[in-house]
Parts: structure tokens; C-alpha cells; sequence
């Protein structure tokens, strides 16, 4: 890492510590204020969403076009917030219509509505603290002359750092299969978005319909239910679903059924969407790099050239590494906990 | 070539009178002592030699595992309700502080370091928290009192 | 590691010719790199503004062959069009600030100078340094690019320099495509913007943290921090400030490239926003946000760009009124002022921004303040040749002329400062005035006053005086004719970034004053030539210089020059500070840093 | 002779300072200041007369330096500095300096402040979109209300509630602000797409619109510029009360200052300051007239 010219014994002036550490000391301050500038985007953008339930319904724009329109719904969804609807056959029951109304209702997605499981999280934490751990034990070791218990521990840190990618893998892949992407996320249903919105549920639950073996019976007859009232609506000349409250009883049937591959209603959930993906990809690919660097060192022990000499580089390393736990840390809380 | 072996044999013959010339440099301007690299090495191996043991280690390995532990127990007692929302973020915050800080100064070797690096570490919390605390009033308050009006029922 | 460090050494002087001049790891010659390109993207961003500047004198007239050469279209009048002008001036400021201004005093002076000024024998991270430089080329190449239609439909970039979303910023939903409903060149133009830019942060940060690490942690013996000489404590502020404050661009350039690419939100309000029939998917973020982050670092930036000019100046005034700079340590410590309060001034490039108004009280009052270190440096160059010996070279006349145009730009930016004369001059000509005369009149003062100070040093040859005064001569008046006049129409109101300056009443009156100072402007491009023929002849055919040509004290005065590998034959050994010129009791009228004094009183600041 | 490079010092810098003195002569100064914001101006002068003074200070002493002291022929004086000096001018700024910060708080608090805003005569919307002004004024009945509404400087929800949704009998005008002499106007400022800046150069006022955000300003124009012309049936401005005639510089333009795409160059407006309520009223008649019948059609 440290490629100083200047390693030969020679007076000079300065700090009574070496080129490689300093610098490695000034490189993690400038990722400090990367990080900082990133979660600080994070946390004001949050705390600054006032927005609580009726304009999800109600939508905010405000040249007001259809202010009619927007009240009718307004009064509607409060109809249904209070006493159920009606005419759903009561597949919305008025406990149900109440806790979802209190989840829509926070100004953020809460780690449930975005499918983050505070476990899964706490388990990635606890693999990069033992690898912080293993990795300061590569440091200890090093320093007493052990090549061997080094590249052992290196090793393990190395197999941890994967764990907690591969982990992190299978929590990406759960946001791709609903759709919680940037861009892709239902957050309003206003305008065009909600005609989109019914368009999309439809093929869903036609698509689930068709391969009704996947998943469980009474899962598949939630969904046949809604899909029957979605269409026949249509042709009964029925006033039809609005946006709105497909929306609700999408997430109703979520809140049931967490397995089914419906694109649900998350208010916020762009922005959460954004938020996330660019926190923990930045802290994904700080992670590649140590973990590049951990090949090298044990590409190296490999060879053989790995020795008492490099306990500066393994250091630096470590310095590194440590600071990505940190980051974890402090993304584990703010991401799946608060 | 010619240069660089003159430039070791020089440096060979001369430490001696070299490190007297230093030491009469700095009695005019004692504002900073010069370093030998020995010395630097000495210092930072400093810490490898008589580092906290294996037994240190482990015991702040463990302390930062039961504090993980504990954010998710807050966290579980916000969501059964038994502490208010403001508590657990409180807790949990502070938990993460406090997990952040034995990671820095007992992995990241800052007990021994500090004093060397502080004046870099310092300025970016410094900086990190100005940056937060000046969006705050933008963003965060500056939307609220927006969005207060637009929820004004009509 | 030592070892096989010192064979690396060793190595060196059988480099092949590609190894010593081309992907070189000598600061010396990154340094040279970083003049050669910074110059060249000088002829760019200059003729960009003389592209401007002809559209702002005469907005409707034809423009003949010109137009033909850049294939305007004959049924506008051979005119350009405005989304071409919002590209020219756009890029006029990236490249001025990206690839000139911070290139160059940063780039080329910081890696020439620092290791030579303090004794070291290169650069604590020679590959580091390489590739430091290296990494500015896909910045240059991207941003090249970008101008080719073909690679970006809509041109390069032309939401201004700021790239304030949510022109910038807006993007079409995923699988759109990449132009932009808002500004047809908001599209691939801004994308390459945005990675150009990331090279170039990215290339800043490797240079900043081997300047701090070289400068703590290399001196020479006896070099203590306070006998460093002002150049260095400059470049040691200026990388300071960059390690602090670019890690916060990335940071938002990355954010907004990722708005334009995969519909993030960042910077797109909530609520729905319209261009013509299209609408965009609702967001949560906040346009200010960018702002904020932006300004985070490009109000440092500023003084990224002016700090190093004022370390060179001072060393050029001390040496050349042969008196020790006057209040050495008041200049250290009004330099690390700038730097501290330069971190908390950001919010007054955003007094009109729908920014809380309450903040813009605490930001006017620190902003103020700041004008304070810089008139106490003012008045210390004044102090410096106060009963001096000046000796008018080039380069004197050249850091004479920063601070007498550094007056200027210090004292404009009070009236910007002031929040509610703010209200009046944002975004007018006043503010394009007090820019130039910060970063044109001072900053590339402070330039050519390095260059014509260091040149023999870089390459062993002075360049020719009588050439350099008439350069000066010309650029000095000419740039005040072109820069000064802003000052007037600003305070008629001018607005900035406008393509036509006669559609308002208020605009219209100082046509006059606009067409004056275009060709002021296009005068003061022409004597620039004189420059580039001085540079390239006294490459090969100046004068030898020798050693010493000025009699300075630095340390990179006891070296050949051209400087050879390593730098110094010895390691040399610091007594005293830098500036000790006409000691009395003593023949000759300086005292090189590495020659004791024996019963003289000497001391910096004392 | 190298001193007489003192003469170029000296003559440039004697013309930048001529330059301000005959600048106003020549036209090329602050527009005529129409509003209450006289502040500004104020503050304007005060700071070019300190900039001014400190600008001729420090040159001259450069260009008497370089005239004195180049090749003098003996030793420069050797001295590192004096403390006592460095003292005084650093405390001595430093005190004018604070002081011009603290003089500059009051006009920036009357201009921008919401709470300090006077209790509004005349309200209206002012959205921005590219490349043009969209304003929508309350029809005399709502605005009667709402400024009726108006009390102790605190908005009245029926304010709120109109400027978040457009009542159907609005008059929506492009492009042109409408007031009368002497009202305290409120504007709702918002923008539909990017960052655009409301700008008024007649009456010191500046204020970027940001899309999704609404920013309220206000201000009060003191000089009347519009008549009713009989023979067009049209409101007119540039009309000079005073001297009874037109008179070209009466024209008061509203520019767009923050960069908006490839029209911000044309996204211009007017103001038309009628002499009084009354004659607003009649013009916001007939403008709601003109509106119904391109409506009907």
C-alpha cells in the first residue's frame, strides 16, 4: 500500500509515524465526510417528508386541477378508514383498514412495509464485528512473526466479508422481486401513475392466477378474489377500484400473504428506494475493496512473500477495514431500526 | 547512479555532524523536534509490542456483540410499545456511538494514535455535524412549515 | 519495504523514455504534465469565453464565416443558438475551474514545488502522484466527448456550472432513454459531465493526500512548520481544504448522476412536475439539497483556487523587494483563517435560493468576516514592499498585478456578501465581475507570476523579460477593460447566463458597455499570444539560467535546474526561515535557508 | 526607468475609480428604485464608500511603493513586521467589518423575513414555468375576503386555502404582475419545473422559485406607471403621472435571473403599477371578461 520513497533511515521533520499510516489516516478522513455527506442526505431527506396519509390519497400537487375530485376521494378514503368498506365484502376488515392507515400514515416506509428484516440486518452487523475481530487478530498475530496464524485469520476475515455480501445479495434480490427500485415504486397514485398502478396489480394477479401451484391455496384465492372484483367491476358497470384502494387491499393482502409477488403501495418508497440502494451500495463496494485487498495479502502469503514486513500493510488494511465496520454500524440503525 | 551513491556515502559521513546542526537549529526555534525514522517505527511498533493482548481484543469483540444485541432489544421494546419512539432512537443511537468508538479506539489502535491523528479526525466530525446541523433548519424544519399549510383540510 | 525501495531508486536513471517524461512518477515532471495540459485547456476554456463574449456584444448579428466553420445554420443568421451558448459559457466554467485554474496551481505548482521548497526528495507517494495525474485524462476525455454530437445528441453540458437540479438533474423514467425533458443538453451532455467531474475529484483527493502526507511528514531537517515558505503553506491549506470538502461533491455528484440515470430521487421535489406534456414520477428529495452540497465544496473551491496563488505571490514580492515578507506569521495564520472560515460561508452563493432566510443572517455575518484575513494579507504584501528593493521583473510585475486586482475582487465581494445588496446583484454581472477579478485578474496573475518565477527552474532557461512586460502590460489592461465594465452593468442589473442582453429595458441600456467589453475581450485573447511565443521559444533558446537566477532563499534555489532526480545532492539542513533578504551586516543581499547565520538575529515573524 | 511601471499602476486604478463616478451619468447604474426597499440602495453606497475608500487607500500605497522603491540603489529596511501594526489593521477592519455585517441585518430581515412581512393589501400567485410567468390573482370578491381575512400579519387559512387550490373564477394573466401604487403585495412564488428567480430590478427584489416549495414575497411598488388607453381599450404602461406623458423609462421589467434552459433569456414579464385600487379592479374586470370569453370559445 505504502510505496514511500522515503523509508530509508533519515532525519526528518513531521510526526513520529509512518508516510503509509498518515496518509491512510487522511484517506479515512475524506471517507468520513464521503459517508457523512451520504448518510446526512439520508437523515434530512427522511426527517423532511411531512407528508402523512391523505396524500397518498389526496395526492399534493398543487395546481389543483380537480379539486372535486380530490376532495371525493379524500372522503372516501376516510369513509373507508372508518368503517371499512362496505361493498368490499368485508375483505378489508376495520382492524386491518386501521393498521394499515397507521403504516401509511408514518412520513417513511417502515423496515416492514420495504421488506428489510431487522435480523438479516443485526446478523450482517455481527459478521463484520467478527470480521473486524479476525482481522485485528491478523494485526496481532503479524507483529509476533506468525505468517501462519496471519494468513489464517486473513483468511477468515476474507469468508466473513463474503458472508456479509452474499447476505446483503439475497436481501437485493428480495427488493428486485418487488419491485422496490427507484423508479419502479408505486409511492402516489395520482394521474397517470395510478392508471399504471392497475395495470400492473392486474397482470400480477393474472400472472399468480396462472401459476395458482406457487404459492398457497388461500393466498391464490385472496388473489382471485381481488382480480374478479378488479375486472368484474369493469363489466358490471360498477363503479370500479380506484388507485387508491386497490392500493390498500394490495398491501392488505401483503400484510397477509408476504410471499406473493404483488407491487405494493409505499409511500415515500422511491425516496426510501434511493436512500438505500445508494447507502448500502457505496458501503457494499467499500467492502469489495477490502475484500480485493484481502486476496492480495493471501495471494501473497501464497507465494510466500508475505512476512514480518508487511505487518504495516496489514495494518493499513485493518485501519480500512474497521472503518467500514463503523459505517455498518452506524447504517445497521438508521437503516432497519429507527 | 553516481549521484545516488554520493548521495549515501554523504548521508553515511554525516549524520553525526548533521544531528548537531539540528539540535543548534532548534535551540533558535524549538517549535518542532525532527524525528528519526528509527524512531517512527519505534513509536508505532510501539503499539504492536505492547498492544492490548488477545484478551483485550476479545473482550471488546464481545462487548460490541452484546451491544448489537441490545439495539435490537430497544428496538423490540419500541415496537411492543414499552418505550417511546424518541427512547429507542435515543438508545439506539447512543448504542452505535458507543460501538463506533470501541471499534476506533481499540482496533483502529486510536488509544495509541491519537494524538498523532486527532487534528485530522476532530475537524471531520466537526465538519460532518455542521453539515447536518445547517440542512436541518433547510430541509428538514424549512419543509415541515411547507407542508404544514398544504395540510391544512381546505 | 526499504529496501526494496531503494532499488526502485536506483532504477530510475536507466528509465526508458515513455517511464521518465510520459507515465513518469518524478513530482518534478507531474508537475511539468499538469502545466503542459492546464495551459492547453487555458486556449479551450478562452476561446469558449470569446465564443460568449461575441454572442453578448453582437446578439444579432451575423455571424459570416464563423458560423460556417461552426456549421450554424445559414436560416439563423449564421447564429448561434442558445442552447449552444448556455453549452460555451457552461463549459467555459468547468473547464476554467476544473481543468485550469485548480490544475495549475494546485497540480502543476503543488507537485513542482512542494517536495523542492521543503527539502524532500520527491513526493511521499511517487506512484500515488502518477496516478493522480492520470487520473485527471478520463476526466479530460469524457468531458472532450461530450462536445461530440455523436456521442452526446443534445451537446455538452449546459445547465450552467452549478448544474442546479432540477434542470440538471431531471432525467426520464427508466427505460426513457437518457435525454432530458427540461434542456435538450441535460441529457448525455450532463451525464458525461457528471463522471468527467468524479475523475477529476477523484484525482484532486490522491493529489491532496500526498501533499498533506509530503508537507507533514518530509521536511527537511530544521524545515519546521514555520519556516516553511508561504507557497507551501498554501498548497498545504489548499489540499486541506480538498480532502475536507471534495469527498462532499462526489458525494452529490454521484447522487445526481444516479438521478439521471436510474431514477433516483434525491433532487426531484414531491409533487409532480410538468414540461409541456410530459410529467415527472413524484420524488421526495429536495432541489436545495444539491445546493447545499454543492457549495459545501465549490465555496472552498474558491479558495482552492486563490490560496496557492497567494503563497506564490508572497514568495515572488519577498524575494523581489529583497526584504523579508512583512508579518510572516499574521499571513500563516490569516491563510488557515480563510481555510476555517471558508468551510462555514458556503450558504451565501444561496441567499436567493428559497434557503431559510434566518440562515442567511448567520452566513452573511461569517462571510463578512472572511474579507478580514484577506486584507491583513493585503496589507502585509503592501507592509512587504514598504522601503523595499524592488527589483520590477516579470514576475513581480506579474504579483504586483494580483494584488492590485485581488483588491478588486476582495473588495466586490462585500457587496455579494451583504444579504440584502445580494437581493439586488445575484445573478448579475457583478458577481461574473468579482468571479474574474478573483479567479482571472488574481488567480492567473498568480500563474504567470509562477511560471515567469519558476520556469528556469522547471526547465533550466529564463524566459524572455522584455516579452513577459509586454505581456503583462497588455493582459493588465486589457483584462481590466474586459472584467471592470461588469462591475458598472452589473450594477445596471445585467443578468448572467442570458443569450440575448437587449430584450429588457434596464439590459439594454449598457449594450454599449457589452460590445466594449468584447473586444477588450478578444484584445486581451490576442495577447495572450505573446505568452505562448515567449513560453515556447525560451523552452529552447532562453537564456541559461543557472542555479540561483533570482538570488532566492528557498530551498529549491541550491539545486541544479533543472532539478535532477531526487532533488538534492545532500540532504540539505533548514537554519531559518525562508525570507531573509538584505540582513544587515552581510554583503550580500540574501541568506539561502541552508547557510547558518553566525551572530545575526534572525528569526520569521519575530 | 522600472519605476515609471507605477504610472500604469496608477493610471489604471485612477480610471476604475473615474469609471464609478461616471457611470451614473452615463446610464449605466441601479435602475430607478420604485419600491421600499430603499435599504438596498442604501447599503449599496455605504458599501462602495468603504470598499471605495480601503480600494484607494491600498492602491495608492502600491503604486507610491512601486514609484519609491523600485531600484533604490541601497539595502532594503530589514523587518519581519510590527506587531502593533498587524493589530491595528487587523482589529481595525475587523471592527468595520462586524459592523457592516450587524448594519445589514434589518433591511435582510424586512425583505425576507415571513414573520416581518406587512399585512398584505393585494395577493396573488406567481407560477414559474419555462420559459414564462403564469399569474393567478383572486377575482375581487376573494380578494376582498382574503385580505379582509389578513389580521396581525398572521394568514388567514382562506389565504392558505387559495393559494393551494385555484378557485374556478381566477383570473390567470402570462406574464404580467399587476399592482397599484402603495399596496403591500403577497406573492405565492412556486415554479412547476426547474429553478427559475423572480426577479424585479425596479424594486431590489430577487427570489428563486423552487419546484415543490411555495416562497412567500412581497413587496410595495410606490410609483405609478399604467393608464387605461381609450382608444386600444387596453391597459398601457411607461404612462409618467407626473409629467402627464409617456416616458420610456417607466418600463419596468420582471427577468427570470436563475438559469432555466435555453428560453431563460426571454422569460420576461412586466410590471404594471396602476395608480390605484380602484383602477386595478377595473382592469382585473376586464381582464376576467377577456378570460370568460376565450373560456366560452
Amino acid at each position: 500500500m505504502a510505496h514511500a520513497v522515503q523509508e530509508e533511515k533519515r532525519l526528518h521533520m513531521g510526526l513520529p509515524i509512518p508516510n503509509g499510516k498518515l496518509a491512510m489516516w487522511l484517506f479515512l478522513v475524506t471517507e468520513i465526510m464521503f459517508f457523512t455527506a451520504l448518510i446526512g442526505t439520508y437523515i434530512v431527506l427522511r426527517n423532511g417528508q411531512p407528508i402523512p396519509v391523505h396524500d397518498l390519497v389526496a395526492g399534493m400537487d398543487q395546481d389543483g386541477n380537480g379539486e372535486i375530485a380530490r376532495s371525493e376521494a379524500r372522503g372516501e378514503i376516510a369513509d373507508l378508514f372508518e368503517h371499512g368498506d362496505q361493498d368490499n365484502n368485508g375483505s378489508l376488515s376495520e382492524h386491518e383498514v386501521g393498521q394499515i392507515a397507521s403504516v401509511l400514515s408514518l412520513p417513511w416506509p417502515s423496515p416492514h412495509q420495504v421488506h428489510l428484516i431487522e435480523w438479516i440486518g443485526a446478523l450482517n452487523t455481527f459478521v463484520l464485528i467478527c470480521s473486524s475481530f479476525s482481522v485485528v487478530l491478523a494485526h496481532h498475530a503479524i507483529t509476533h512473526g506468525d505468517v501462519k496464524k496471519t494468513t489464517i485469520y486473513i483468511t477468515i476475515t476474507l469468508a466473513l466479508g463474503a458472508v456479509f455480501l452474499v447476505v446483503k445479495a439475497f436481501e437485493y434480490n428480495s427488493k428486485f422481486s418487488h419491485h422496490i427500485l427507484p423508479g419502479y415504486v408505486f409511492d402516489r397514485l395520482d394521474g397517470s401513475r395510478g392508471a399504471q398502478y392497475l395495470a400492473k396489480v392486474q397482470a400480477e394477479l393474472t400472472e399468480i392466477k396462472e401459476h395458482a401451484d406457487h404459492v398457497s391455496a388461500e393466498a391464490a384465492a385472496d388473489c382471485d378474489k381481488l382480480l374478479r372484483e378488479l375486472t368484474a367491476r369493469e363489466k358490471e358497470g360498477l363503479r370500479s377500484l380506484t388507485p387508491e384502494e386497490l392500493g390498500l387491499r394490495v398491501n392488505a393482502l401483503l400484510e397477509k400473504h408476504p410471499d406473493l409477488h404483488l407491487t405494493p403501495v409505499i409511500p415515500w418508497g422511491n425516496m426510501w428506494a434511493s436512500c438505500y440502494f445508494a447507502m448500502t451500495g457505496f458501503h457494499a463496494l467499500h467492502v469489495l475493496g477490502g475484500l480485493v485487498v484481502f486476496a492480495i495479502i493471501l495471494l501473497m502469503a501464497f507465494f510466500g512473500t508475505l512476512g514480518a514486513q508487511h505487518a504495516g500493510l496489514i495494518e493499513l488494511t485493518g485501519l480500512y477495514w474497521h472503518f467500514v465496520d463503523i459505517v455498518w454500524i452506524f447504517l445497521f440503525p438508521l437503516l432497519y431500526l429507527v | 547512479m553516481s549521484e545516488e551513491k554520493r548521495e549515501e556515502s554523504q548521508e553515511e559521513t554525516k549524520p553525526q555532524e548533521e544531528e548537531k546542526a539540528e539540535a543548534e537549529a532548534h535551540t533558535e526555534h524549538g517549535d518542532e523536534k525532527p524525528v528519526e525514522d528509527k524512531e517512527a517505527h519505534a513509536s508505532s511498533s510501539h503499539a504492536e509490542g505492547h498492544g492490548p493482548a488477545v484478551g483485550v481484543y476479545t473482550a471488546i469483540f464481545a462487548a460490541l456483540s452484546v451491544f448489537t444485541l441490545l439495539s435490537f432489544a430497544f428496538n423490540g421494546a419500541m415496537q411492543s410499545g414499552m418505550i417511546s419512539a424518541m427512547t429507542s432512537f435515543a438508545l439506539i443511537m447512543g448504542v452505535a456511538v458507543i460501538k463506533a468508538c470501541l471499534v476506533a479506539i481499540v482496533f483502529m489502535h486510536l488509544m495509541f494514535d491519537w494524538k498523532r491523528v486527532y487534528f485530522m479526525i476532530i475537524p471531520a466530525i466537526v465538519l460532518g455535524l455542521l453539515i447536518l446541523i445547517v440542512l436541518l433548519p433547510d430541509i428538514v424544519l424549512g419543509w415541515k412549515s411547507v407542508a404544514a399549510h398544504e395540510l391544512t383540510p381546505p | 519495504m526499504s529496501v526494496h525501495e531503494t532499488k526502485v531508486h536506483e532504477e530510475h536513471h536507466e528509465l526508458s523514455f515513455i517511464q521518465k517524461y510520459i507515465f513518469s512518477q518524478d513530482h518534478k515532471i507531474i508537475g511539468i504534465q499538469f502545466l503542459f495540459s492546464g495551459l492547453i485547456f487555458l486556449v479551450l476554456g478562452g476561446v469558449l469565453a470569446l465564443l460568449v463574449r461575441l454572442q453578448l456584444g453582437w446578439p444579432h448579428a451575423d455571424q459570416g464565416w464563423l458560423g460556417q466553420i461552426l456549421d450554424w445554420s445559414p436560416a439563423a443568421g449564421q447564429r448561434m443558438s442558445p442552447e449552444q451558448y448556455n453549452t460555451f459559457f457552461t463549459m467555459h466554467a468547468t473547464v476554467m475551474i476544473f481543468f485550469v485554474i485548480i490544475p495549475l496551481l494546485t497540480g502543476a505548482f503543488g507537485n513542482f514545488t512542494i517536495p523542492l521548497m521543503i527539502g524532500a526528495p520527491d513526493m511521499a507517494f511517487p506512484k500515488l502522484n502518477m496516478m493522480s495525474y492520470w487520473f485527471m485524462w478520463p476526466g479530460f476525455i469524457i468531458m472532450l466527448l461530450s462536445f461530440s454530437l455523436g456521442v452526446a445528441p443534445g451537446g455538452a453540458a449546459g445547465a450552467g456550472w452549478t448544474s442546479y437540479p432540477t434542470l440538471a438533474s431531471i432525467g426520464m423514467p427508466v427505460g426513457g432513454g437518457a435525454e432530458s425533458p427540461a434542456a435538450p443538453n441535460s441529457g448525455w451532455g450532463q451525464i458525461l459531465w457528471l463522471l468527467s467531474l468524479i475523475f477529476v475529484g477523484v484525482s484532486s483527493m490522491m493529489g491532496s493526500v500526498n501533499y498533506i502526507t509530503t508537507i507533514i511528514n518530509m521536511r527537511a531537517p530544521g524545515m519546521t512548520l514555520f519556516r516553511m515558505p508561504l507557497t507551501v503553506w498554501g498548497m498545504f491549506i489548499t489540499a486541506i481544504l480538498q480532502a475536507f470538502a471534495l469527498p462532499v461533491l462526489t458525494v452529490a455528484l454521484v447522487l445526481q448522476t444516479l438521478d439521471k440515470t436510474i431514477s433516483t430521487t434525491f433532487f426531484l421535489p414531491p409533487g409532480v412536475l410538468e414540461f409541456g406534456n410530459w410529467t415527472t414520477n413524484p420524488g421526495g428529495g429536495q432541489p436545495i439539497l444539491w445546493q447545499h452540497l454543492f457549495w459545501f465544496y465549490s465555496h472552498p473551491a474558491v479558495y482552492i483556487m486563490i490560496l496557492p496563488a497567494m503563497g506564490i505571490v508572497s514568495d515572488v514580492i519577498s524575494t523581489f523587494s529583497r526584504k523579508p515578507l512583512f508579518g510572516y506569521r499574521p499571513m500563516v495564520y490569516a491563510i488557515c483563517g480563510i481555510a476555517g472560515l471558508g468551510f462555514i460561508v458556503w450558504g451565501h452563493h444561496m441567499f436567493q435560493s428559497g434557503m431559510d432566510p434566518r440562515l442567511g443572517t448567520g452566513f452573511m455575518i461569517a462571510t463578512i468576516m472572511i474579507a478580514l484575513p484577506s486584507a491583513v494579507k493585503t496589507f502585509n504584501w503592501l507592509g512587504t514592499t514598504w522601503r523595499g528593493n524592488l527589483h520590477l521583473t516579470t514576475a513581480m510585475l506579474n504579483a504586483l498585478g494580483f494584488v492590485a486586482l485581488f483588491v478588486i475582487g476582495g473588495l466586490s465581494g462585500l457587496f455579494m456578501a451583504a444579504t440584502p445588496v445580494d437581493v439586488f446583484i445575484h445573478d448579475t454581472y457583478f458577481i461574473v465581475a468579482h468571479i474574474h477579478y478573483v479567479l482571472f485578474m488574481s488567480s492567473l496573475f498568480g500563474i504567470f507570476a509562477g511560471i515567469y518565477y519558476w520556469f528556469p527552474k522547471m526547465f533550466g532557461r529564463l524566459m524572455n523579460e522584455t516579452a513577459g512586460k509586454v505581456h503583462f502590460f497588455l493582459t493588465f489592461i486589457f483584462g481590466n477593460m474586459t472584467f471592470y465594465p461588469m462591475h458598472l452593468v452589473g450594477a445596471a442589473g445585467l443578468r448572467r447566463r442570458i443569450f440575448d442582453p437587449t430584450m429588457t429595458g434596464f439590459e439594454s441600456n449598457v449594450q454599449f458597455l457589452n460590445q466594449f467589453m468584447s473586444v477588450s475581450a478578444f484584445l486581451l485573447g490576442a495577447a495572450q499570444l505573446i505568452f505562448a511565443v515567449n513560453f515556447f521559444y525560451s523552452l529552447f533558446w532562453g537564456k541559461e539560467a543557472g542555479r540561483n537566477p533570482w538570488r532566492s532563499n528557498t530551498l529549491e534555489w541550491t539545486t541544479p535546474s533543472p532539478p535532477p532526480h531526487g532533488n538534492f545532492e545532500v540532504t540539505p539542513v533548514v537554519y531559518h526561515g525562508p525570507y531573509e533578504y538584505s540582513v544587515p551586516g552581510m554583503e550580500d543581499d540574501h541568506v539561502m535557508q541552508t547557510r547558518k547565520l553566525e551572530g545575526v538575529p534572525v528569526g520569521a515573524g519575530h | 526607468m522600472n519605476r515609471l511601471w507605477s504610472i500604469l499602476f496608477g493610471v489604471v486604478m485612477t480610471l476604475a475609480v473615474l469609471a464609478f463616478v461616471i457611470a451614473p451619468a452615463m446610464g449605466w447604474w441601479l435602475p430607478e428604485n420604485i419600491g421600499t426597499f430603499y435599504g438596498v440602495d442604501t447599503l449599496f453606497y455605504v458599501i462602495l464608500a468603504t470598499t471605495g475608500f480601503f480600494f484607494v487607500l491600498t492602491e495608492a500605497i502600491l503604486v507610491y511603493n512601486i514609484f519609491a522603491f523600485t531600484d533604490r540603489g541601497e539595502k532594503a529596511d530589514y523587518s519581519h513586521g510590527n506587531h502593533r501594526l498587524e493589530m491595528f489593521w487587523t482589529a481595525v477592519p475587523g471592527v468595520l467589518l462586524l459592523l457592516l455585517a450587524i448594519l445589514q441585518i434589518r433591511t435582510w430581515e424586512e425583505i425576507k423575513y415571513q414573520t416581518r412581512m406587512p399585512t398584505p393589501d393585494h395577493v396573488f400567485e406567481v407560477s414559474a414555468r419555462q420559459f414564462e410567468w403564469r399569474i393567478r390573482y383572486p377575482n375581487a370578491i376573494q380578494l376582498d375576503r382574503i385580505t379582509s381575512a389578513w389580521q396581525d400579519k398572521s394568514e388567514p387559512a382562506l389565504a392558505r386555502n387559495w393559494q393551494q387550490f385555484p378557485h374556478y373564477d381566477d383570473v390567470h394573466v402570462v406574464n404580467e404582475v399587476h399592482t397599484w401604487k402603495d399596496a403591500n403585495v403577497r406573492i405565492y412564488l412556486k415554479s412547476k419545473d426547474v429553478l427559475h428567480s423572480f426577479y424585479l430590478p425596479n424594486l431590489r427584489l430577487k427570489q428563486d422559485a423552487v419546484p415543490g416549495k411555495t416562497i412567500p414575497v412581497w413587496f410595495r411598488a410606490t410609483r405609478a406607471n399604467t393608464i387605461y388607453n381609450e382608444q386600444t381599450r387596453e391597459w398601457v404602461d411607461r404612462y409618467n403621472y407626473e409629467k402627464k406623458r409617456f416616458d420610456s423609462s417607466l418600463r419596468y421589467d420582471l427577468a427570470c435571473a436563475e438559469l432555466c434552459g435555453w428560453g431563460h433569456y426571454k422569460m420576461l414579464g412586466r410590471l404594471f403599477v396602476h395608480p390605484d385600487r380602484e383602477d386595478y379592479l377595473n382592469w382585473l374586470k376586464s381582464a376576467q371578461e377577456k378570460q370568460r370569453q376565450t373560456q366560452a370559445q
